[in-house]
């Protein structure tokens, strides 16, 4: 199975992230911001990193890159797309996940290994995890505070659709301590959080977020 | 070629951290009198004069702000 | 607008009055000039020679001490060098085919003036000296002074500082591994801003910076050049202009240059796909000094001459002078040698990544660098004059008068705690003092992920980054110096600065390999100044040779200094080491089930320490004893202990002496300890001096045994010191007290956020 | 009280690589006749009527704005 990881120009964890595909056993497949198609991908992956170096608002004018448009249709079609830090900000700034991210409210980046509980374990992406568990992976963002309209987050909140929570301390703000949310089908995941830096203790603070590419993998194979 | 502003500012219910940090800053620094800061962008523009204002709104709502947590005003302020 | 001032004007105007003074030339220097043309300059090339024969990148006042570097360095050393002292940055063999460099520089002014930017250009331009090595720049490391942690300008400097630090290198991709946070007043209008990048590459893509080959192009790319950073040239501007817009207003120029990380982050892919295609003959970054330095070094490293026509260069203000472009700092853009056949192929991977890049000249027969604009030629040197054979002064040396008074002032005389409560005291007031409380406060504000190769960052002794998946090879550095140290004495200051480096290394299971070093000094004009600084040269090169590692590069900052006084002389050392399998790396913190050691000997050494300063306010007497044999023997020791499992953890003692290793590696484990110290010393001294050649060590109980056997067998000094207990939540040394974990993190981590949030 | 507002903006010869993002990305957008770019800050501040316009200076140059390479403007818009 291939798995797409987008490269803008100022991604910087598309490596991360490709190798978290490996890790999973499954094929990761550069994929250009000016691409036009996705190269016949089971799912997708928008990186973190600061695309186009994110001066004007995170993932601003990412969202209009070329690669989106099929990322767009694909994903209301139903295909696993996965946001991560700047990857979901450029999702919500697409329009394929509700709400916006906003400054830290301390004003600082923050980047902090960070303990969540996972919500939602009916996602593509997150099978493989109990509900309730607490995992940990590092969180590295200047501007992670999930913001959304009143009404935006009950809905979130009255479908299921929180996938992760902060445990043990909100970092940034964000509202409900909100770390991670998913689309209505459910096959669109954003999440300021980086499982793919927490992959392999080695490099990471624990193994916790290479269950997310398994689930992945598992998922689509049983589709 | 026309100057034209475009002023940014986070949606009133939405949460301004950056804002706050001003104004709990004044007081501080000796400074009352301010009851309240709000922080957004300010952009300027240098404008043909066949760009209307439909397109600038198009730009402002599509790139320069995030509808879902911010507000706009454009303004044109002179021509050159 | 005035005329230009060409060549042919300069030849027929020998008696115009230049400006060099306000340039910063001295009468002989400007004479040198002439003399080397056989005319006047003119504006271009006063420019040019003006920031080229500056301190800062002539290196008038350092260059003669070089000879210590050379007379120091032995075969075996040279041998592992790939590229040592002259280039952008030293390249040494790690083996497998691979090659790392590295570097420290300084940008220590621009700091004061504007935190933020100050320091984000300091990490863009150490990280463009890295790439034009041909190398991925792959981590970063930034060892920071401030002036005292209470001073109202701290509270602006520092957080900038860091908000600069992180902002460029966050958005760069570059893992922050490490580095400094040091506070002392004698920084306080003048903090130092150093920054580290590291690289890789197989050896052989090493790429040197030189123009050959007789009609290859030169490319300029990267960002457009402004009027960033000439300010001291807009003196020129000023006179050529005078009475137009563009003219006396640009006098009043700040210097400060704002960086575009991503610019550079695009720029860096750039250069790795032209390396990766072969496209390049010779690269060069465009640091300070500009095109200027560019030109005119890319040109003297090469086998001919080159012409630059300087109005192609792609500008981003109105109306600049040929002196302005040449002498304009504008971050984020690289030079490069392209053979005529490639420069298609250059430019479309340009394109690709959306960069600006245009031919500005090529390398031409002869020994000259001429630069013409709209056709008219501005300069025409030999390049080697501006580049290379600037000024070279034999500076007065002298000791201080006071320096005797200042080592016969020793700390012997200072109350010290007695008892198990006034220790207990000292132990939690030295924990949260400023120089040795947490630096998360900072070091959270770095991504220290990005890349997936961060095997080690802080707060752990030394960070360590995985050059090769496959095989898990790797590189581990350290920076350090304690200044304190240095300004008691400056040759064995030095070296306890390589020595505290060379074993932050070593602990975390890596070899030492090579030193780069960063040198912040006061005025070289100061005689006594002058003296601190042959002595460190000279102590840290026979240091080296000493330990083996040669000095493969490094970065000088004179007149650091507040009014007339100076700062401590501060020569910050970095040291690089090399690992084999990163998955041997040792851990700083502690875990269930290992017995504590202590390798090393103690004595009563105060003179320079924490202690005295925090709790006496007090700087005299002599440094601690040096051992470079012993230093040696201790990373053989612990690098063998690594390679065969013996090692669970391992913490380097320094400032704060046991008392402070013991407390960093109960809290970075999390677990407690039971800790005895030894009957036949004082506890204070065991608990507080700052004896050099120490490192705490946890091995697992079952290998205790066999470490110590090893550490007996080597003859290295070694002692039990207590056993973890993760039972427990407190740390317990017997006749001391025991501290709860909770209380000794409260005080650690509470300091900094307590003074900058 | 008074609102005033304080406009602070990258001085024209610093570099401004936030305008620039923003003016490279229009055209790709499909949205052409606009050439320069710049991108400042916006505060509005609500502020008792006894402070005075040196004191808004005071606030704007001391903690809004960034002297060594910002410029910036205060106004005030109007009365509450
Ligand atoms: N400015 C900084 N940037 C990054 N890391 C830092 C900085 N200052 C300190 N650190 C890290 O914090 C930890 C503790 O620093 P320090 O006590 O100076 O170490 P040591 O005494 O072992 O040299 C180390 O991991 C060091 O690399
Ligand atoms: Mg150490």
């Amino acid at each position: 199975m291939k798995v797409g990881v987008i490269t803008f120009p100022g991604t910087l964890d598309d490596v991360d992230a490709q190798r978290a595909v490996r890790y999973a056993d499954a094929e990761a497949v550069a994929l250009w911001h000016g691409d036009t198609d996705l190269r016949g991908v089971d799912a997708v992956i928008v990186p973190g990193g600061f695309s186009y170096g994110d001066y004007l608002r995170c993932g601003a004018i990412a969202r209009f890159a070329p690669v989106m448009q099929p990322v767009v249709d694909a994903a209301r079609k139903g295909m696993p797309v996965l946001g991560i830090c700047n990857g979901f900000q450029i999702l919500c700034e697409a329009g394929l996940l509700p709400g916006a991210l906003t400054r830290n409210s301390s004003l600082h980046f923050v980047c902090r290994d960070q303990w969540l509980r996972v919500e939602n374990t009916e996602t593509p992406w997150t099978t493989r995890y109990e509900e309730g568990a607490e995992i940990m992976v590092p969180l590295k963002s200047g501007e992670g505070g999930y913001r959304a309209q009143k009404s935006t987050v009950d809905e979130l909140e009255g479908e299921g659709r929180v996938v992760f929570r902060y445990a043990g301390g909100n970092p940034n703000g964000s509202v409900n301590d909100i770390a991670g949310v998913c689309s209505a089908n459910g096959r669109v995941v954003g999440l300021m959080p980086h499982p793919e830096h927490a992959i392999d203790a080695l490099t990471g603070p624990t193994d916790h977020g290479l269950a997310m590419f398994k689930s992945l993998v598992e998922s689509v194979v049983a589709a | 070629m026309a100057r034209v502003v475009v002023d940014v500012m986070p949606k009133p219910e939405i949460l301004d951290p950056q804002g706050q940090a001003v104004a709990r800053a004044l007081p501080r620094l000796g400074f009352d009198g301010i009851s309240d800061v709000r922080q957004g962008k300010h952009f300027e523009l240098e404008v043909a004069d066949d760009v209307d204002d439909e397109t600038l709104a198009k730009i402002a709502v599509g790139l320069l702000s995030n509808p879902v947590i911010e507000d706009f005003v454009v303004r044109r302020v002179g021509q050159e | 607008m005035t005329q230009l001032d060409t060549v042919a004007h300069a030849a027929e105007t020998p008696d115009t009055e230049q400006p060099f003074r306000e340039l910063g030339l001295k009468d002989d220097e400007y004479a040198r000039i002439r003399e080397i043309l056989g005319r006047r300059p003119t504006d271009a090339e006063l420019a040019m020679y003006s920031v080229m024969w500056s301190e800062h990148c002539s290196y008038k006042s350092s260059k003669v001490h070089w000879k210590h570097w050379s007379a120091n360095t032995t075969p075996e050393m040279k041998a592992k060098m790939l590229a040592g002292i002259g280039e952008n940055a030293g390249v040494v063999d790690i083996g497998d085919g691979w090659a790392a460099t590295f570097k420290l520089e300084s940008h220590n002014h621009p700091s004061y003036v504007e935190p933020y930017q100050g320091a984000a250009t300091g990490v863009g331009g150490i990280v463009r000296d890295i790439m034009a090595m041909g190398a991925r720049p792959l981590a970063v490391m930034d060892p920071l002074r401030f002036g005292a942690a209470d001073h109202p300008d701290t509270r602006r400097v520092l957080p900038g500082v860091v908000a600069g630090v992180g902002g460029y290198g966050n958005c760069l991709g570059l893992p922050n591994i490490g580095g400094e946070v040091v506070f002392d007043p004698s920084y306080q209008g003048n903090p130092l801003v150093n920054a580290l990048c590291v690289g890789a590459m197989r050896a052989e893509d090493l790429h040197l910076a030189h123009a050959s080959g007789t009609g290859n192009k030169v490319i300029l790319f990267g960002a457009r050049t402004g009027l960033d950073g000439i300010g001291g040239v807009s003196v020129l501007a000023s006179d050529t202009f005078s009475g137009d817009e563009g003219g006396s207003g640009r006098k009043k120029l700040p210097s400060v240059q704002v960086g575009d990380p991503f610019t550079e982050k695009v720029l860096i892919e750039c250069c790795l796909e032209l390396f990766a295609e072969k496209i390049v003959v010779g690269i060069q970054d465009l640091g300070g000094a500009g095109l200027s330095c560019a030109t005119s070094e890319l040109a003297s490293a090469g086998d001919g001459g080159m012409r630059v026509e300087l109005d192609k260069v792609p500008l981003r203000a109105k109306g600049m002078t040929p002196a302005e472009v040449l002498s304009s700092e504008s971050q984020e853009r690289m030079c490069a040698v392209v053979r005529p056949s490639d420069v298609d192929a250059f430019m479309a991977v340009c394109r690709k990544w959306d960069v600006i890049a245009t031919e500005i000249g090529e390398v031409t027969e002869g020994d000259r660098l001429v630069i013409t604009w709209h056709g008219e030629t501005v300069v025409d040197v030999p390049p080697r004059t501006v580049a290379h054979e600037g000024p070279m002064y034999e500076r007065p040396i002298a000791r201080p008068a006071d320096q005797d008074a200042l080592i016969a002032d020793t700390p012997d005389g200072l109350t010290r705690p007695r008892g198990e409560e006034e220790l207990a005291a000292t132990l939690m007031r030295m924990v949260a003092s400023p120089n040795l409380a947490s630096r998360r406060w900072v070091t959270q504000q770095y991504d220290r992920y990005v890349r997936g190769g961060t095997v080690l960052a802080q707060p752990s002794d030394t960070g360590m980054i995985r050059i090769d998946e496959e095989t898990g090879r790797g590189v581990a550095l350290a920076t350090d110096c304690n200044a304190r140290f240095v300004k008691l004495d400056p040759y064995q200051g030095t070296q306890l600065a390589l020595a505290e480096a060379y074993r932050n290394v070593a602990v975390s299971g890596a070899t030492p390999l090579a030193v780069t070093n960063c040198l912040n000094f006061g005025s070289p004009e100061d005689p006594g100044v002058m003296w601190q600084f042959e002595q460190a040269v000279r102590g840290l090169a026979e240091g080296c040779k000493e330990l083996g590692i040669p000095v493969t590069g490094g970065n000088v900052s004179f007149y650091n200094q507040t009014g007339t006084t100076a700062i401590l002389p501060t020569p910050v050392v970095g040291v690089l080491g090399v690992i084999d399998d990163v998955r041997d790396r040792v851990p700083t913190g502690l875990g269930a089930g290992q017995t504590l050691l202590l390798l090393g000997e103690t004595h009563d050494e105060f003179g320079g320490s924490e202690w005295a300063n925090v709790v006496h306010g007090h700087l005299g007497g002599t440094p601690p004893k040096v051992d470079l044999a012993r230093e040696k023997l201790l990373a053989e020791v612990l690098a063998e202990g690594a390679r065969s499992g013996l090692l669970a953890a391992a913490h380097d003692l320094s400032d704060g002496g046991l008392a402070q290793a013991l407390v960093e590696a109960c809290l970075l484990g999390d677990v407690g300890a039971s800790v005895t110290l030894a009957d036949d010393q004082d506890a204070f001294v065991q608990l507080f001096s700052e004896s050099a050649g120490r490192v705490l060590v946890a091995v697992p109980r079952p290998e205790e045994m066999r470490f110590t056997e090893l550490c007996a067998a080597r003859g290295l000094p070694w002692r039990k010191t207590g056993t973890v207990d993760d039972e427990s939540d407190a740390l317990e040394i017997a006749g001391v007290g025991a501290f709860a974990l909770a209380d000794l993190r409260a005080a650690w981590e509470g300091t900094l956020p307590a003074l900058f949030d």
